[in-house]
């Protein structure tokens, strides 16, 4: 028992941060109009995967480096915190579909070429009216033979446009199974959409007949096992982006000056910003438990990763808001990234289910705990 | 005390709206003779309507599909126009009143600067008197119309030696004199832009242009803000306009959102406060009729309003999920006679952060209300006495 | 239309404010143990007699005042603000239960006495689980020749120990209607509950073959009336009390030193006052919105006292808890009046239902207006 | 990083309770013997123990059916009786700390004053040197346990020409001493009485009573609040003690309330915040025994936890209805193992006030960590500098 942070955990962490620092330049999104491709969307996808990110959770089986969910944590935070714009969500997402519902030669094709990079996924699993729970499903899986064919739709497919190979939840005979097709096939056709978090790209994809890999048939046991780190994703980049709002706003509020002295001297800044520093210290601890939990397939992980979904999410909203009431209406333009910290937040607030449904959830869990 | 409001077969009403139905489509002019435009002024301008009459040529204007006179020309007409019954020369208001309430005559408030928001009396934009010219040299920020304004009502600073206050005073200028340069800014919204940058370089503006007296910019600009506050305290999400909680239980009923406990708290919530907000308001128009002035009373309207818009379109914006961060697809119902940029449910939630910034952030509001209304001590302003120039340091400069 | 108050409710407010000024002295209940008995108690019954509150809602045909709801709401703001230690909730109760479901014969013999004081007068409605609402009931009434017989119990029954009778809430044949019965007669038994806010007194009263006299043999019509005027008399309280709440908390920020300054100087006292203001200036407009709907029968009457109730509720329970908070320790003492608003705002809340019972209430009302 | 808990089986679990199985009813001195009444302290006084050990004895003492440590003599405990070790001399420590650690001699904390809760630093109760005696003159307020305690623990000032913080001392005073009398304070709960008032009249206090130097009382008290704000913000809705959010959800589930979907939102809220305060507070011990000091960081989680037992008890109070505003009737079902009157609902809930005013207001904390954690500018305070004997002012006397 230590709930201190390893040397090792820090140096990853510091590492990362590093990086971003150096690379990450959101300045060309400050423009209205400027999407992530003007803040080098893909080239980024190159410089992570020489960093070795994408390959951080595959098993050394598969050529990866086989590290937990709390390493990558100390990965994700820094992500969020940067707003990093690219596809390593989505390919996340893929590598956890296959690790989890992949036969083994599935793992053995398909893993080595995502641990270099080569090969970038996506998940497609929300529906057009944003749920993510199976087993119904906007999108219907058909057998040809040996083969299998798409048809419908998935909604809200996050980094799908930049993705090689796209895992599709899709229903068949009243279960909902994962399902492998070429992002570039005949019948694939993807949408990007207009979403108002610019530095993230989500977009509809249709399939018409579109030619399919069965990956498993009846996703009720992994999909669970995959949301869990998809909310420890989400969650990680919440804490991350909520800790440089803090620091943004702490920073504002120390050089402004208005009556003669720097806004932070006023209780009205100032309480606000303590209150921020106690969500900031309760996302991290949220954040890290989850993750460990994880990690250490503990039988409360998922409880643990839904909380922490929940209350970040709350807490990055709160903190982005309050980012642009300190800045005043210099924070309400375009050409401050105030606003793309508030996107995000309201963004990822609604991945995978809002605070309220978590929550809910949280209830069902500690019931059939006490059960 | 009496809540009613004037019926459908009220005889002032059925007055007023025959005249609509002469003038199906009224140019500013005919509806400023007629005395629409400002009914609770005193003739010639309006009507020295009383409450009940100022309802009723608002709902008429509504029903004849014509925008209100406040949205059209919002600065003169809310805020700074009335400021030259009071305190302007007849040659001023000769000038200056009938085209503004004719619609002829946009206005913008030249008050912000990058230096300070929050701290209007610490402005820096000066006014140098130069023989029968004031010359002007500085910048405004967050000027509203600017780009579509004929004259701007400006706040600069006339004596740098007086206190930061004394010093102040106010001019109307007009926006298309050499040496006055609009830019637009972007906001977060990414629609339309409603804000500018306007920098002033040498500007001469007539002596004449000076309204009051010299030294009087200060209580001008405060009164014509508090006026503004009341004005965008109605229970529209946004400054008043704009979808109110009403449309929301609404909207909520007709995509079955209602039926989802939490959110059916919260819409009672939000419906209460929004039915006493425009019980206030009704109180506000009360209190006009009876000449009570505009205080910090509307301070208390504005600081319930804002946030209040906030946490609606807040709500309006959680029950679209995921589909509600998708620009452009509005997946929830308009309300009624949608008219304005602000009645469209995204468009309302991206622009809603402004609500507790703009016209007084919710925390000078605050101050205001605490030390006025409640008359509790002061905040600390050490720049508020002694000559203004020597606050002047240059490590006060602002961040941005 | 006119949303002013009047002169004459101006006067009837300041000579009721300065009436319980002058005669409410809380002061013996700032001792642990005291009760209404020390604070004169019924004495005040007397008093306010004489002054003609009691007949202010009885109609002129009765000798009454006949006035409306609107200026009864002047001397409830003002009875709430001074907290008010006297049995005349439960008089206003039994009146109105009177004057809705009575017949005539019953009107023209009970109300006289009312006015004069001579009856006191309450309403047992609420079960021992809280509910008020019919038809279910812990007490069941029985005929017995032209007579009635009462058995089981109410709980609640605010001023049921001062009153010479009780009017009772009781089932017969799946049915609630009104019962009447003499607080002294044989088969009633009253018990003083140990009430957290000690302004004012609530009984648990049990029946046992108690005789009593019809009033209405079905209330379904006549409750809801009767609740909303209730619900208007809570509303008006919370508000009176609000004001002084705030009132005093105000005062004492400005008197209060601390750091070398009146700690209201500080805004984390300031900002707080300032929104309690508002609550002040909403909760005194939904009472005054809500007397007159009720004074003027309008259509929407009940779901103005429903608004009212709820939020005056929320708003005096958040400035009581505040006016602890501004003055400190000394706040949270037996000897200060703090508490004693603190209470009376938790119990008020309580009654009659809580305030999220209400708010889902304001919905049906809408969406009953809406189809 | 690892948050695995010790195991039911973990050898040094083993020991501990073997322990208390050969002392089913250990004395106080017994305790102390065993290094279990401050486990993590050094030798001799405690067992130099790690986290974990400290959990497990921590955990062996509540399965014992013993009161916790610091719940028996918490002032010494949690607060100041670890300045001995750091700034009391070998006489003082040999005097004091075997006592006070054996539970024979209660402590409590003379620290607060009628003039100013918050502004400790303005006390003034006076102890003026007098051959090798002090004389103390004052009153002290808010004293909990004064009545039962043997030693009090007195911040007093010593020199009224220094600066307001600079001129204080502290003191280890006896309680039976002459001069010293308790009056006791009835709370607005109406149980039994937690707070006193004491007053200090002419006390003789022999000098070698002083704790550390003449004018270290400031620091010295202000590291002591910090412990106590640790020690204050576990997850037990009242000073860390009492029901958390846990039992709360075990009772709403017990009672049927969860069912509301009202109530099911808020409890879920709250169990989050718990089970994230009771994460912090594990992360503080590791801290502890990293000897990483305890600083700013306990004043977080006491701004955390005290509001949070304020909401998770108001809830608990809601759901009761009417019934819950009846004295005595206990109908929300008692956490397990209650021993303690804050494990009462009814009691904890009208004693909830209090948790964000003792040891810290809510409004100090947060200033506390905007300005210490932040680096925020400070607060405003005409007293600050200079001699405190300059601020005393008639003007400046408090309202109560």
């Amino acid at each position: 028992m230590n709930f201190a942070l390893s040397d090792d955990h820090r140096m990853l962490r510091d590492s990362a941060r590093a990086f971003l620092d150096e690379e990450v330049n959101l300045q060309p999104l400050l423009k209205r109009g400027a999407t992530v491709e003007q803040v080098d969307y893909l080239g980024m996808w190159g410089k992570i995967a020489e960093l070795g990110w994408p390959s951080l959770i595959v098993p050394e089986a598969y050529q990866g480096l086989g590290m937990s969910c709390l390493d990558l944590a100390m990965i994700l935070q820094e992500m969020g915190r940067a707003l990093l714009p690219c596809p390593i969500s989505g390919a996340l997402a893929g590598v956890w579909s296959i690790l989890k519902g992949g036969s083994e030669a599935q793992k053995e094709r398909l893993l080595p070429m995502a641990v270099t990079g080569d090969l970038k996924l996506a998940l497609a699993v929300c529906d057009a009216d944003g749920t993510c729970d199976g087993p119904a499903s906007d999108a219907r899986a058909t057998a040809d033979g040996d083969d299998w064919r798409l048809n419908g739709s998935k909604a809200f497919v996050v980094d799908a446009a930049a993705a090689d190979m796209i895992v599709v939840a899709a229903e068949n005979g009243g279960r909902r199974g994962l399902y492998l097709v070429d992002a570039t096939a005949a019948g694939v056709e993807i949408e990007l959409l207009r979403w108002r978090d610019t530095t993230r790209q989500l977009c509809n994809v249709r399939f018409a007949n579109a030619s399919a890999e069965l990956i498993a048939a009846d996703d009720a046991e992994i999909w669970p096992w995959i949301k869990d780190r998809l909310l420890l994703v989400l969650s990680a980049e919440n804490a991350g982006g909520l800790q440089k709002v803090l620091e943004m706003s702490t920073e504002y509020a120390k050089q402004r000056m208005a009556f003669g002295r720097p806004i932070g001297a006023n209780q009205a800044i100032k309480h606000g910003l303590a209150e921020t520093f106690g969500l900031v210290e309760c996302s991290n601890a949220a954040v890290l438990y989850a993750a460990w939990m994880l990690s250490e397939a503990q039988p409360s992980a998922s409880l643990a990763a839904t909380m922490a979904k929940a209350y970040t999410s709350d807490a990055y909203r709160k903190a982005t808001h309050q980012n642009i009431q300190v800045f005043g209406a210099i924070g309400f333009t375009w050409e401050m990234t105030n606003h793309l910290y508030f996107k995000r937040a309201r963004a990822n607030a609604e991945m995978l289910g809002g605070t309220a449904e978590l929550r809910s959830h949280v209830i069902d869990l500690l019931m059939r705990e006490a059960a | 005390m009496d809540f009613d409001l004037p019926k459908d077969d009220d005889p002032r009403r059925l007055d007023v709206r025959a005249w609509f139905e002469r003038h199906p489509n009224p140019t500013g002019r005919e509806l400023f003779a007629a005395g629409y435009v400002v009914p609770h002024w005193p003739r010639p301008w309006g009507l020295d309507a009383d409450t009940e009459l100022q309802l009723i040529i608002d709902d008429e204007i509504k029903r004849a599909g014509l925008p209100a006179p406040s949205s059209v020309n919002p600065v003169a007409i809310n805020n700074c126009a009335q400021s030259l019954l009071t305190h302007g020369t007849p040659e001023q208001q000769a000038r200056f009143l009938p085209p503004a309430l004719s619609y002829e005559e946009g206005w913008c408030m030249l008050f912000s600067e990058p230096s300070g928001g929050s701290d209007l009396g610490g402005l820096r934009t000066s006014a140098q008197r130069e023989g029968d010219h004031y010359v002007v040299r500085g910048q405004k920020i967050w000027t509203s119309n600017a780009h579509t304004s004929k004259i701007g009502v400006l706040v600069a600073r006339t004596d740098p030696t007086a206190s930061k206050h004394a010093g102040l005073s106010q001019f109307l200028i007009d926006m298309d004199a050499p040496g006055v340069t609009v830019r637009p800014i972007q906001d977060m919204t990414g629609a339309a832009h409603e804000y500018n940058e306007v920098f002033l370089d040498d500007v001469r503006v007539p002596a004449d242009r000076l309204l009051g007296k010299e030294g009087e910019g200060w209580r001008l600009s405060n009164l014509q803000l508090q006026t503004e506050r009341a004005a965008l305290s109605k229970p529209g999400a946004v400054w008043g306009q704009g979808p109110s909680a009403r449309d929301l239980v609404k909207a909520l009923i007709q995509t079955g959102h209602i039926d989802d406990p939490g959110v059916r708290d919260e819409a009672a919530q939000l419906y209460i406060e929004g039915e006493l907000l425009r019980l206030l308001a009704y109180r506000a128009l009360t209190d006009r009729m009876n000449a009570t002035p505009s205080g910090p009373e509307a301070a208390v309207r504005k600081m319930l309003a804002a946030p209040h818009g906030q946490r609606l379109l807040d709500l309006a914006k959680r029950v679209q999920g995921q589909g509600g961060l998708v620009e452009g697809e509005e997946i929830f119902p308009l309300p009624n006679e949608s008219r304005h940029l602000f009645d469209n449910w995204d468009y309302a939630f991206w622009f809603s952060p402004a609500v507790t910034l703009g016209v007084g952030t919710q925390e000078i509001l605050k101050n205001v209300l605490g030390e006025r209304l409640l008359g509790l001590p002061r905040d600390v302003d050490p720049t508020a006495k002694g000559p203004w120039i020597d606050t002047q340091r240059p490590e006060l400069k602002p961040a941005n």
